[in-house]
């Protein structure tokens, strides 16, 4: 349900990331998100960085909601609604590496937190990693690729997944990340005939099933997902091809 | 025994996804028509591509959701596509949003090639500025709407009704005397969530329309005081979730019915759920036929 | 910091007992004044002692209550032994009602020398022929009416409105024309509740009223739309239950609120709560008096 | 809630009542009660006298309601709703007699049922004795007087309560009937320093606290009640002597 909360803590994880603390009893689980709004934005969902009584959401600065989001500091509130969405499914007692690319390493940051699997962070460059202090304190093993190899491992995350994969007996990739990065990984779990689940992004309004904007195909991402499972996602003809706009026209991806 | 007909169109199953509800796209109302909907209603569909109104969009409240989300929609040009993948799957209703009757007969031609089994105009949408319940609270414009529409097109042509009115029967009666098909009753009610500690409504649109269970008694009774003056069928939908609250619209005398917001929280599985249900409770009560079952409540 | 006013008419709390909900006798009266109520409006009265509509006249839905009571009263006459008990305890405004601007006349003359503080004159009540929403959405009959009973009386008059239309607006200016003192919205939504296996309404009446937590938006975007046309105060009703419900409607535009439903599970405590919660949230966000939060989602 | 419930039971207790069972999974304590309808009567208050997962109502014809209840038998159907209103309150540790009086006996059945306590039911004459079957199963003495001495005790029920409390050291008095008798056992209570939790009745529309026209004095006896403590009828002036009609007019008991 939707609920009013102060900010009790803010993180400068990167240059353009921060993360925003507020106290919040809902239950939710590693993978679900929040629909976020103050006024002077529009609404705009956000994945929950930390799930347990004090939650917080990660937030890239990357449009004019998300700066306005930058603004705010401890004392000042949220309009939040949900938690919505189906999470990761932990529970499989499969071996587990964990994928965070970019900002979405906030979305899973909850996962490794909860299984304390391996995990890896992608970024671009060293000043794009975010969360790895906390990545080192949850996660087993810790590894971090950048593009251009200014921190961790020279590469893209999905380069690193096959080194890691080759190394140990992985049965499951769970990620989150820029959608061309989780087509790869896809691909690679479907080659490696590994198991996933990615969290998937669309354009969302309703964040609770009801209106239909953010279908994959068929699938709700707010609802069905965002997380999905590989059976899920290798129906998916719309996966890494195309998504929908406002309006609901269609976009390529490339 | 659930095959129910609205006029001349006959439906196997008689609920419908209601217009709005996971019928933007193409593959989605596919799958819906997998689930066990008698027909999908689309997205209102206008003339051109709208993305509707900025978020926030969307509230949960006690007794149901507050929308607002401005009818978007790719535009009726581009629809096709959808409609070329949902219409050979099963049975589309074309839900048409316009500002007079002639952008209503265009599109009503549109959805007519793309295979519609009939229109519904939108004649109720309670938050879209000159359009929906702006017009749906004349007579006489729902008279000249549905006119016009009706020369143009061959499919039937159902009008949806918004409920913010004490001349829900006078609206009735101008649709059914301008020879509509159908009414389907109701939209959503006016509605409005302010945050407080914002001091500020909560949608961007400031107003909005209240739909789901709270809404359910609404519908009921307009559906019945529609059938104490119509003669066309009516088609139920507000708030439905489960087969009694079905049962009761049809009983009260809808033919058909439709649901929404319930597909929130239950998912597509709430049609074969209900359908399941209904059977069971036909064959305990002794009905026959959907049909049997129409307007029995006014006896 | 809770005192507010309705025009003149100065209340040291805002939030009042609705009509209908524990007020046909004097001692329920005081219990609600004593439990925190800053005024009490009386169950709407008429001429004659009136049984209501039989049983069953009430039910629980999703989201709040269907009734249809019919009015039940003990008629104006009898009335006077409530109104001795009740007065000389707290503010009590008469609501009354009536099939013509006479009635309501003669009533409000009764309401005046029993001691009311207003008088409140129910153009609203969505299930008794004749009487309530019938007139109620007539702006000319309730010009007529308001101004019958302004002339009749010196206490202030306010008029209760139905937001079953889609003129709302229209009726609200016909009260502040008439020089009606202050609107009261909302009355209940009409609706219906069947019994499937029975294949019948489930109310006596058949129809009934709809109240509780599903009307809440409902309410505040009628006290909303009345804010943006009316100078007059507005009082706000429908669904409230806590301080947020109660704080919508003022920021809405309501000078002070109404709670009926709520009581029922929450009991009279429940001023009391309000109470304590609004003054939190006014000290928390800087309003000192309730009459600076009136209106404020306007801005 | 509002349920749909079939009779699965039928059982007569007298010439003028009988018992309806359906089963119901609604929780409900002693001395709570349903507005039950079928079409064709008013919708009218009855008590639970099983408050178990198998529920029953036990009806005595007095008037169209009534009569028509009567009518109805193994198969047939109820539109119930509730259970409204506060029970008796049986976890005091005090030493408990309850009495029925009349068709009130239902009413305290359930009562006796859970406490085992002693019990006494009075009544008319033996032919309007219902439940003395049950009440003998339940209660760890149960005793039973009729005005005419047909059965049991010759005079009414209060004579015989002063009695038993005389010979034992009951502390708290439980008792459902007539408002005559319950007046006197209230005055009897006030004489001999005992406490009491009284089943009180008042015409009822909405039986869920909202109409208020069950009122005795300031107390909805729908939700307040239907019982009350002896601290709470001590402040009752309505209580044995006046009771209000469907407009809310008085009217007096003598
Ligand atoms: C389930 C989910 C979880 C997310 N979690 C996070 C997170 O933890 N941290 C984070 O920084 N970002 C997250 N995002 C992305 C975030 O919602 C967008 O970055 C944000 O909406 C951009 O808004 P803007 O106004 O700043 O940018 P704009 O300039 O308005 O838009 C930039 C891009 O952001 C995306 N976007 C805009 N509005 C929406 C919307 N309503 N729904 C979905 N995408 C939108 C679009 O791709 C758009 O092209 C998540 C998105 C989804 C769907
Ligand atoms: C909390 C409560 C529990 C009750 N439990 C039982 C029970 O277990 N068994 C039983 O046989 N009776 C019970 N009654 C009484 C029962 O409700 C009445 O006998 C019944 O309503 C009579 O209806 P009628 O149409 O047959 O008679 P009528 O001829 O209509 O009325 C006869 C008398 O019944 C009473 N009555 C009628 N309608 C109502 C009403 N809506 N609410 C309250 N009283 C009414 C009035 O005193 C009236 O004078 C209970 C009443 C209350 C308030
Ligand atoms: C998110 C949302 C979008 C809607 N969009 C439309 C629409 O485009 N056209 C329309 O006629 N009705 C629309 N409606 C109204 C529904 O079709 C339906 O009439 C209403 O929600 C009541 O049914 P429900 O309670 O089952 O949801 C929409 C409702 C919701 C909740
Ligand atoms: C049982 C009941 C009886 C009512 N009786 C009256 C009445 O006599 N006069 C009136 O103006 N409104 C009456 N109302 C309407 C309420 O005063 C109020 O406008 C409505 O219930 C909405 O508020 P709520 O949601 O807080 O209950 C009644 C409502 C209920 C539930
Ligand atoms: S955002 Fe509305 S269905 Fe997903
Ligand atoms: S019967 Fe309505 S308050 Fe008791």
């Amino acid at each position: 349900m939707s609920d009013f909360v102060k900010i009790i803590g803010v993180n400068e994880e990167a240059y353009d990331t921060k993360t925003f603390e507020f106290q919040w009893d809902e239950k939710a689980i590693p993978g679900q998100f929040i629909m976020v709004w103050v006024p002077g934005m529009e609404e705009i969902p956000m994945s929950l960085s930390k799930t347990g009584r004090i939650k917080s959401i990660t937030v890239k600065a990357i449009g004019a909601s998300t700066r306005k989001l930058h603004e705010l500091t401890i004392g000042d509130s949220l309009r939040i609604r949900g938690p919505y969405g189906k999470g990761f499914d932990l529970t499989k007692g499969k071996k587990i590496l964990i994928i965070g690319g970019g900002v979405g390493t906030a979305s899973v940051m909850p996962a490794i937190k909860e299984s304390g699997a391996d995990a890896i962070i992608g970024a671009r460059t060293n000043k794009d990693v975010i969360m790895d202090d906390l990545g080192h304190k949850y996660a087993k093993n810790l590894w971090i690729s950048t593009d251009d190899g200014s921190m961790g491992f020279h590469g893209n995350a999905v380069q690193l997944m096959r080194e890691k994969v080759a190394e140990n007996n992985y049965e499951i990739i769970i990620a989150c990340g820029p959608e061309i990065m989780l087509y790869y990984i896809y691909q690679a779990c479907v080659e490696l005939n590994l198991d996933c689940q990615l969290s998937l992004e669309r354009h969302m309004k309703c964040g609770a099933g009801i209106c239909g904007c953010c279908v994959i195909d068929d699938q709700r991402v707010c609802k069905d997902g965002p997380v999905f499972t590989k059976e899920q996602i290798s129906k998916m003809k719309d996966f890494g091809v195309q998504k929908r706009d406002e309006c609901g026209r269609i976009l390529k991806f490339r | 025994m659930l095959e129910t007909c609205i006029g001349k169109l006959k439906l196997e199953k008689p609920g419908m996804v209601a217009s709005g509800i996971m019928d933007e796209t193409g593959a989605s109302m596919v799958r819906m028509l997998e689930s066990g909907a008698g027909a999908v209603v689309t997205k209102s569909i206008g003339l051109e591509p709208n993305a509707g109104h900025a978020n926030p969009t969307f509230t949960e409240v006690k007794g149901g959701f507050v929308n607002a989300m401005g009818l978007p929609n790719p535009g009726i040009k581009m629809f096709k596509e959808e409609m070329n993948i949902a219409v050979p799957k099963g049975k589309i209703i074309g839900s048409i949003y316009g500002a007079s009757a002639d952008d209503f007969s265009k599109l009503a031609i549109t959805m007519e090639e793309y295979g519609a089994s009939a229109v519904e105009l939108n004649l109720s949408c309670p938050h879209a500025k000159g359009y929906g319940m702006e017009l749906g609270t004349d007579p006489k414009l729902v008279g000249s709407i549905v006119s016009a529409v009706k020369s143009a097109v061959k499919i039937p042509v159902w009008a949806k009704l918004t409920p913010n009115t004490h001349i829900l029967t006078d609206i009735g009666v101008a649709v059914q005397d301008a020879g509509g098909d159908a009414v389907v009753a109701i939209n959503t009610l006016k509605a409005m969530v302010i945050s407080p500690e914002f001091a500020k409504p909560f949608l961007s649109n400031k107003f909005g329309g209240l739909s789901g269970p709270g809404i359910k008694s609404v519908g009921v009774r307009a559906v019945y005081d529609l059938g104490s003056v119509l003669d066309i069928p009516i088609i139920g939908v507000g708030g439905i979730a489960d087969w009694r609250d079905a049962a009761q619209y049809i009983m009260a005398g809808a033919s058909a019915f439709q649901i929404g917001s319930a597909i929130a929280n239950k998912g597509p599985t709430i049609f074969d759920t209900i359908n399941k249900d209904m059977i069971k409770f036909m064959r305990d009560f002794g009905y026959s036929s959907i049909l049997d079952m129409v307007g029995v409540a006014h006896e």
